[in-house]
């Protein structure tokens, strides 16, 4: 089988001038599919576009060769490139909902590539969309089209998008994390759907993701990649079981441990916080209906469910950012006001939140130092050189260097400033720590580090946490009961260990199921079952 | 601080320019605001270099001593309409409820009538004495600041950042001067740059309906008025004072453009 | 997206209630008493006080409001005092005059801009969108006067194309018409089409930003078509409320272009009408441009929300 | 130098100075341009008029009008009983000849036979007697400060007409040609489309904006109402005003700006007309109101204000000093001995402290409404009168009603005054106690009583002598400062034949429609 897709020494800067990929060279067969792994910064997505001739944000190819089936694209004028995308090679997106125009119809995006490129006829155009439509599993083919994209759930849009880039059968698919944004229970339709049309089509795919599970279940090879350099290149079998350099020997050990995990066993605390009953709605819709938990002292209670299932919404009733609609939140058995307006300074110390995204929780005009020692001054009136020493010892236990205080969050990267609102949290040293989806945004091995810390904080400060997530391997290694939740109902509660071993609540089975491994086989295996079952 | 592009510069220079005319315009001047040198309109001479204006007085003195004038009230216009407008703006971005429905609807009826009209009937209730043409500009000019302060408050402070300052049972004061104020900086100086323009014209606008700064004291809009006819003759004298107005407003509108640039959306609504 | 629109009205309805009752508070403000306005020298206690019970000025101002809005609502908008005749006859002729001029102007001003605007955002940073812009900046800094002087001595004086009075009388031939009022038309299109132009740039350019517009670059399609097919349609809100604000502009701002080119508008008549405190005239002139303006936004708003697709076609 | 080359003004203007003195017309200083092209006249064309000095609250009422554009329209619609000719003298228009009985107190008009109006009404004498009633007994007229005079008019037969005065007074025909005095049909009041017998019959008519009247086709008068439509465009602002009529649009326009005249004549394809005669612009002082009710006050104002700076840069020399009395230098019975009033700030301090004051604050209210270049000029006297001690701030009003809302009713304003054919008529329009436009509100019983013995006698001598005392009352006690005379400035299209200078007013005499005609 020729080369469709031969790369040679790329070279790509942004318009600073930083350099983004140091000379890559990359190979790909017609219909193989090659995996781009790394975290992020490691310049997976821009070698990607590259190899469609796109810059995004100004990047541009400073050096090297992309060529498609011996037509040498760096070579090509931007009019010579225009008529290659989208005809010979085509880019899935991850975020469906921002790549679908919202002013036009599904349909029209679809035939708008074939239309373009005058790659076939009007009619056979549709004929190809509605067969593609068929093949991945599109509800009411023949009208799908017509509907607009705010009208069709995500994973649909997603599935929509691909069936777009395959508008005009490319030889090549630019796969750019297409599953990343889809819950667990959608990521493994789509994954699998993915997968039976590139072998039907003989279509070659690069895909683009930082989770090797998912990769190991699609790629025949995989690239590691690290700050735009090479690391590692080999069949996914050996580079899966046998790593040969030390980073990627860490991104595996890392997945390892996150399915695996042993739980923990939290012993004894009075109980701190005390819901029952809680029920909430959005603009009289209801998200929440009659939750009831608790968590007692120094433990940590998880609570794991898919997007839509409430469990943020339950932070914001039990912060008092939302008023439930019924129920009501006990903390050290003393009922909590329903808007945090009206709960007193020390009550609103007891209870701090910690966000998803890091660089929107931190003001970016204020220095470190000032976002954690304005709890100390509010809550503790501590001043001047006391804040200041009390600050230093706070960054030195999240781990960071104290001249970190004079820096601004823009000069931080993403695990720091995640570490500096875990340490704007401790400073009002609070009873219970409401951790939402706090790892979620970061990478992996960032990610775990994290974790790591705030385990290593509970056992010296003995604070409890509430850890809302959707990433199971998350619970497994942190939670000493978890609570799953769908559609704002508490579906099972329970110490982490019973509720992770079966017998399996058949929702939390399918949640359990549903999380990648780290073996070839495994989607093949789960689409077995299910087709059996 | 982002690399000054030359436009940005020349916008800068621009504007350093004027503010030394505004503060040292007077001393500068070689005659006085009314000395009458010769005849209407005499041309350009090596002790007028800008020639004589409609009543014979040096032009460039005037022009100097109308610096103050002119910038003089569309600055303070502007400072008092945005001391104003900002608070409110923000007050009614954080508190929301009664308060922000209020105020937006107090704003937008007033926005409804047109600003020469109300400024028009204010200035003939209470005469167009400086303090009255400052404050009613001001007031009038404040409700376009509000609501821009108001959105620009609601973008920031449905951030993550406010919401734990919020959280932590900051009060409305603190929200403003550390959560809100740093960040909405950058395109609030550019609204001030584009307010000052706006009222430095729209005083201009009032001198040439002749109910602006009275005279004999000289403001820009109001010399271009006097000396109009000149322009038929192929004179000089309009086009002095028209190219100051002009100078001065490119230059700001320069700066605000290099302010502006990039971020077409105010700082924390892209979420 | 109906219930929205309605919603829309009844608060634009709401705001122009509310503009009414600024208005009449405002011209309270007015010193100098409506009856020794009318009587001016010859004023007698007399005469005055037989002349303020005739216009009913001793009542409640509260009184006097609801009839002031009862009468505007039926067209009835009270005795001019200046002139002793009936408000309408005044106002109406020069209000059509003013909004003709508008309407000329936004006819050629509207779609000029909006297309200027979405090519310089096109060629962004090219030498046309550079030049563009500078000479936008330029006409957006000039004051209108200045604008209108420049055009009165090149386009009428040295070489006479275009009137420079805009003189325009009833029964007038529609071009005759036209041609009279050219020159103001020009101006006001200088300032507003660099508003326009400018903003319009820079809400396309917001939307050239977007993931989708990167999709159909992916997609092979080239400049012209992506901001046709693709940035066009999303950038239709903000452009609406941008043209809107600067129509109103042109119905309200133009005073100064009415007195250079002593044309007959609504605006300098209300000035002249403020100056000899003609209560009644200003009070109805104020309401027409108020209304002219709410009327105006709530259109603006209306088109937003029917060129916003997400709710056009609800879920 | 810029390609429009710019001849030093200074040059232009004093060569302008020795033209007007060499003419030494005696009663008009002549105008000069193009040579005034004197062939016959040739109908047709529309006559386009660019005005200033209306507004919306104009009428045609000739009781009640005021200002340039109703006086010009008026004449177009209607006639008056006398007329003034260009060399200052009583010329007859609808009273056809008179002859005043011994002692001028009777005197006996004979009525234009052959006119008719606009409806086709034949002019009968009850109608003439009707125009004149209106200025009589209870009325709100201008006029009336002059109508006092007529005891009686009586009809003697169907063309003749017997007017009795209280007392003698040889001017009487001067005084029957003021502008008030016109014709309409007997028992007429629809101001607002009068009929008259003039040159043109009303189309349409706006006030303050517009006019558009059609020719008379059996106009009585020979050689007049050549053009076939005369319309007129209300221009109050100067520049604009200028602009029409240097880009064509307009055929003539009046009010010139003093400052740019002297530009404007380069221009070859426009003539300009300047009339010297009675026109002054006048500072007035309520004397009725504090602190201008003392006469101290009022000397030292007069004191303080540079008359030659002001005519040479407000005027650029088209007119001539003012002594603070409004009697021009062309008038007969003009008071060449009264010492010419000087600026003289140390004198004016002299009569502050008499007042008991060492300084004084005033608000001078003007416009350009006043006169072209009003604002300007106040600007210029208050730099003088700050070296005297007074400070005048400057208060600009709107130009549109300017003539209902300041002039009379503000203590301090500025204004202007057409000429009057005889200073008995100047004197008791504005100066007399009880006339309607005594604007300085000066009320001298010893003048009322001088001003009605002039008027009654015949001998020339001794009604000098008296008139020379009334101009040193005037100027002395008087509450008008009149710093200077200025010329009436008209320009007109080359287009425009026929066109002369006049001392009374602007435009002719505010006959221009009747009498111009359009070059082919």
């Amino acid at each position: 089988m020729s080369d469709i897709l031969t790369i040679r020494g790329l070279r790509i800067e942004a318009p600073n001038g930083a350099v983004l990929v140091h000379g890559i060279d990359l190979d790909l067969k017609k219909g193989e599919v090659l995996g781009l792994i790394g975290e992020s910064g490691a310049g997976k997505s821009t070698i990607g576009l590259a190899a469609m001739g796109w810059g995004r944000g100004g990047c541009r190819i400073a050096g090297g060769t992309v060529a498609i089936g011996g037509q040498e694209v760096t070579a090509e004028s931007p009019a010579g490139r225009a008529r290659l995308r989208g005809a010979r090679i085509a880019y899935v997106a991850q975020s469906a909902a921002a790549a679908f125009n919202p002013a036009l119809t599904i349909g029209r995006q679809v035939l708008e590539g074939p239309r373009h490129h005058r790659a076939m006829g009007k009619a056979e155009a549709r004929a190809w969309m509605l067969e593609l439509f068929r093949a991945l599993d599109l509800p009411d083919p023949d009208h799908f089209g017509d509907r607009y994209p705010h009208q069709v759930s995500g994973g649909q849009l997603q599935r929509a998008m691909v069936a777009m880039a395959m508008s005009c059968r490319p030889d090549i698919l630019v796969l750019d994390e297409p599953t990343t944004a889809l819950d667990v229970t959608t990521q493994i339709e789509v994954l699998a759907l993915l997968r039976r049309l590139i072998q039907r089509y003989g279509t070659a795919a690069l895909y683009i993701t930082h989770d090797l599970a998912v990769v190991a279940q699609i790629a025949d090879r995989i690239q590691v990649l690290r700050h735009g350099k090479p690391v590692e290149l080999g069949p996914t079998e050996q580079v899966l079981e046998a790593p040969r350099e030390d980073y990627t020997r860490r991104l595996v050990g890392e997945r390892q441990a996150s399915l695996a995990g042993e739980p923990r066993r939290h012993e004894g605390g009075a109980e701190l916080l005390a819901v029952d009953g809680i029920s909430a709605a959005y603009h009289k819709v209801p998200v929440l209906s009659d939750v009831s938990l608790s968590l007692r002292r120094g433990e940590t209670l998880a609570v794991v469910g898919e997007s839509g299932s409430g469990k943020s919404t339950l932070a914001r009733v039990i912060t008092g950012l939302l008023q439930p609609t019924a129920g009501s939140v006990r903390l050290d058995g003393q009922a909590l006001p329903a808007s945090y307006t009206a709960r007193g300074r020390d009550l609103l110390r007891r209870i701090q939140l910690v966000y998803q995204l890091p660089d929107v929780a931190l003001n970016p005009r204020q220095t470190v130092g000032e976002a954690i020692g304005r709890p100390l001054g509010f809550y503790f009136g501590l001043k001047g050189r006391e804040q200041k020493q009390e600050v230093g010892r706070l960054l030195g236990l999240i781990g960071l260097d104290p001249d970190f205080a004079g820096r601004l969050p823009g000069a931080l990267s993403g695990g720091q400033k995640q570490r500096v609102c875990i340490a704007r949290a401790l400073a009002a040293k609070p009873d219970l720590m409401i951790c939402d989806e706090v790892t979620s945004a970061l990478d992996p091995l960032v990610a775990e580090e994290i974790l790591r810390l705030l385990r290593r904080l509970q056992d010296e400060l003995g604070v409890a946490y509430l850890f809302i997530t959707h990433d199971l391997g998350v619970v497994r290694r942190l939670a000493d009961r978890t609570a799953v939740m769908q559609r704002g109902r508490v579906v099972e509660q329970g110490p982490t260990e019973e509720i992770f071993t079966p017998p399996f609540h058949d929702y939390t089975g399918r949640l359990v199921a549903s999380v990648p491994e780290l073996r070839r086989d495994w989607l093949d295996q789960v689409l077995a079952t299910r087709a059996t079952a | 601080m982002r690399r000054i592009p030359p436009t940005a510069w020349i916008g800068l220079a621009i504007i350093a320019l004027n503010l030394a005319a505004l503060l040292f315009g007077p001393l500068l001047a070689p005659y006085g605001e009314e000395d009458i040198l010769g005849g209407p309109f005499d041309p350009a001479t090596a002790l007028n270099w800008f020639g004589l204006d409609q009543n014979g007085r040096d032009m460039l003195s005037r022009l100097l001593y109308g610096a103050q004038m002119s910038i003089g009230v569309s600055l303070a216009a502007s400072l008092l309409s945005f001391s104003v407008g900002l608070p409110l703006g923000f007050l009614a971005a954080l508190r929301g409820g009664w308060v922000d429905t209020v105020l937006s609807r107090l704003v937008d009826t007033i926005m409804c009538v047109p600003v020469l009209i109300s400024a028009l009937v204010v200035l003939q209730a209470l005469g167009s004495s400086l303090p009255v043409l400052i404050v009613t500009i001001a007031l009038l000019d404040s409700t376009r600041v509000f609501r821009l302060a108001r959105i620009l408050g609601q973008g920031i402070n449905v951030m993550e950042y406010a919401e734990a300052a919020r959280l932590r049972g900051e009060g409305a004061w603190w929200l403003i001067r550390k959560e809100i104020l740093p960040n909405a900086a950058a395109p609030l100086i550019a609204e001030f740059g584009m307010r000052f323009c706006f009222t430095f014209l729209f005083v201009a606008g009032l001198s040439f309906l002749g109910l602006g700064i009275q005279p004999p004291y000289a403001d820009w809009g109001g010399m271009v008025k006097d000396n109009q006819q000149g322009i038929l003759y192929g004179l000089y004298a309009p086009l002095y004072p028209a190219a100051a107005i002009a100078l001065l407003t490119i230059g700001v509108n320069l700066v605000v453009d290099w302010l502006l640039a990039g971020r077409t959306r105010p700082q924390g609504e892209g979420r | 997206m109906i219930p929205l629109i309605l919603k829309r009205i009844g608060l634009g309805l709401f705001t122009l209630w509310l503009v009414s009752v600024l208005v009449f508070a405002g011209t309270q403000l007015l010193p100098g008493d409506v009856a020794s306005a009318i009587l001016g020298q010859s004023a007698t206690p007399e005469a005055l006080a037989a002349l303020r019970h005739s216009l009913g000025l001793e009542q409640p101002a509260l009184v006097r409001y609801g009839q002031w809005l009862w009468g505007f609502v039926q067209g009835d908008l009270g005795q001019s005092l200046a002139s002793q005749q009936p408000v309408a006859d005044l106002l109406w002729p020069r209000f059509w005059n003013t909004m003709f001029l508008a309407a000329y102007a936004a006819v050629i001003g509207v779609p000029l801009a909006v297309g200027l605007g979405i090519l310089t955002a096109v060629r962004r940073g090219g030498v046309f969108d550079r030049a563009v812009n500078i000479l936008a900046l330029g006409t957006v800094s000039l004051p209108e006067y200045f604008l209108g002087l420049v055009l009165i001595l090149v386009l009428a004086v040295q070489n006479p194309v275009f009137p420079s009075l805009a003189d325009v009388y009833p029964g007038m031939g529609f071009a005759e018409r036209l041609d009279a009022t050219t020159l103001p038309m020009l101006t006001l299109l200088l300032v507003t089409v660099a508003q326009i132009m400018r903003m319009t740039r820079t809400a396309v350019l917001a939307v050239m930003d977007s993931a989708y517009v990167e999709t159909a670059y992916l997609k092979g399609l080239l400049t012209g078509r992506v901001v046709l097919r693709h940035a066009l349609p999303n950038a239709a809100a903000p452009v609406c409320n941008v043209v809107a604000f600067n129509i109103a502009y042109l119905i309200t701002g133009v005073v100064l272009v009415e007195a250079m080119f002593n044309y007959n508008g609504l605006g300098r008549f209300m000035v002249d009408a403020v100056a000899k405190r003609d209560l009644p005239m200003v009070q109805a002139c104020a309401m027409v441009f108020g209304a002219a303006y709410v009327i105006l936004n709530m259109i603006a708003d209306i088109a937003a929300i029917a060129l916003n697709p997400r709710l056009r076609h609800p879920r | 130098m810029t390609r429009w080359d710019l001849p030093s003004l200074e040059t232009t203007r004093r060569g302008l100075l020795l033209g007007a003195a060499g003419l030494g017309l005696a009663t008009a200083a002549g105008g000069f341009g193009r040579a005034f092209a004197q062939d016959t006249p040739r109908k047709g064309g529309v006559l386009k008029l660019g005005m200033g000095g209306g507004s919306t609250t104009d009428t045609l009422d000739p009781r009640v009008m005021t200002d340039w554009v109703p006086l010009n329209q008026a004449f177009m619609l209607m006639n008056g009983l006398v007329e003034i000719d260009r060399d200052n003298h009583a010329v007859p228009e609808l009273l056809e000849s008179w002859e005043a009985k011994p002692g001028a107190a009777e005197w006996v008009f004979a009525v234009r036979q052959g006119v008719t109006f606009h409806n086709g009404k034949a002019l009968t004498v009850e109608d003439v007697i009707y125009s004149i009633n209106l200025h009589r007994g209870e009325t709100s007229s201008a006029a009336r400060a002059i109508a006092q005079q007529i005891k009686d008019v009586r009809k003697l037969s169907d063309s003749q007409i017997a007017i009795e005065l209280t007392g003698g007074n040889a001017d009487l025909p001067y005084l029957l040609s003021d502008y008030h005095f016109l014709v309409v049909p007997e028992g007429f009041t629809d101001w607002s489309k009068p009929i008259g017998t003039g040159p043109f019959v009303f189309e349409s008519y706006e006030p303050g904006v517009r006019s558009r009247f059609t020719r008379n086709p059996n106009y009585w008068k020979a050689g007049c109402a050549n053009v076939d439509a005369v319309e007129v465009i209300v221009i109050n602002d100067v520049a604009a005003r200028t602009n029409a009529l240097m880009s064509g649009q307009v055929h003539a326009i009046n009010r010139l700006d003093f400052k740019t005249v002297d530009l404007l004549k380069r221009n070859p394809k426009l003539q300009i007309v300047q009339s010297a005669g009675g026109q002054h612009f006048t500072f007035l002082m309520d004397c009725t109101k504090a602190p201008f009710s003392d006469n101290n006050i009022r000397l030292a104002i007069k004191h303080a204000i540079d008359r030659e700076q002001l005519l040479k840069v407000a005027l650029r020399g088209y007119g001539q000093l003012g002594n603070d009395h409004p009697i021009p230098r062309t008038d007969r019975f003009f008071n060449s001995e009264l010492p010419q009033r000087a600026y003289d700030p140390e004198k004016a301090k002299y009569y502050l402290k008499q007042a008991g004051m060492s300084d004084l604050k005033v608000e001078l209210s003007t416009s350009d409404a006043a006169f072209g270049g009003a604002v300007d000029a106040a600007a210029i006297f208050r730099t003088a009168a700050a070296k005297a001690g007074i400070d005048v701030s400057i208060k600009r009003e709107s130009p549109d009603g300017y003539w209902d809302k300041v002039w009379m009713q503000a203590p301090f304003c500025m204004a202007y005054w057409g000429g009057r054919p005889t200073a008995d008529q100047m004197l008791s329009i504005a100066y007399a106690s009880d006339a309607k436009w005594n604007d300085t509100h000066w009320k001298n019983d010893q003048f009322d009583k001088l001003l009605l013995e002039a008027r009654g006698l015949l001998d020339d001598a001794k009604r000098k002598e008296i008139y020379w005392t009334l101009q040193e009352m005037i100027s002395n006690d008087g509450g008008a400062m009149i710093p200077m005379f200025g010329d009436y400035l008209d320009g007109v299209s080359t287009q425009v034949q026929g066109v002369t200078p006049h001392p009374m007013f602007n435009f002719m005499g505010g006959r221009l429609a009747e009498r111009v005609w359009l070059a082919a």
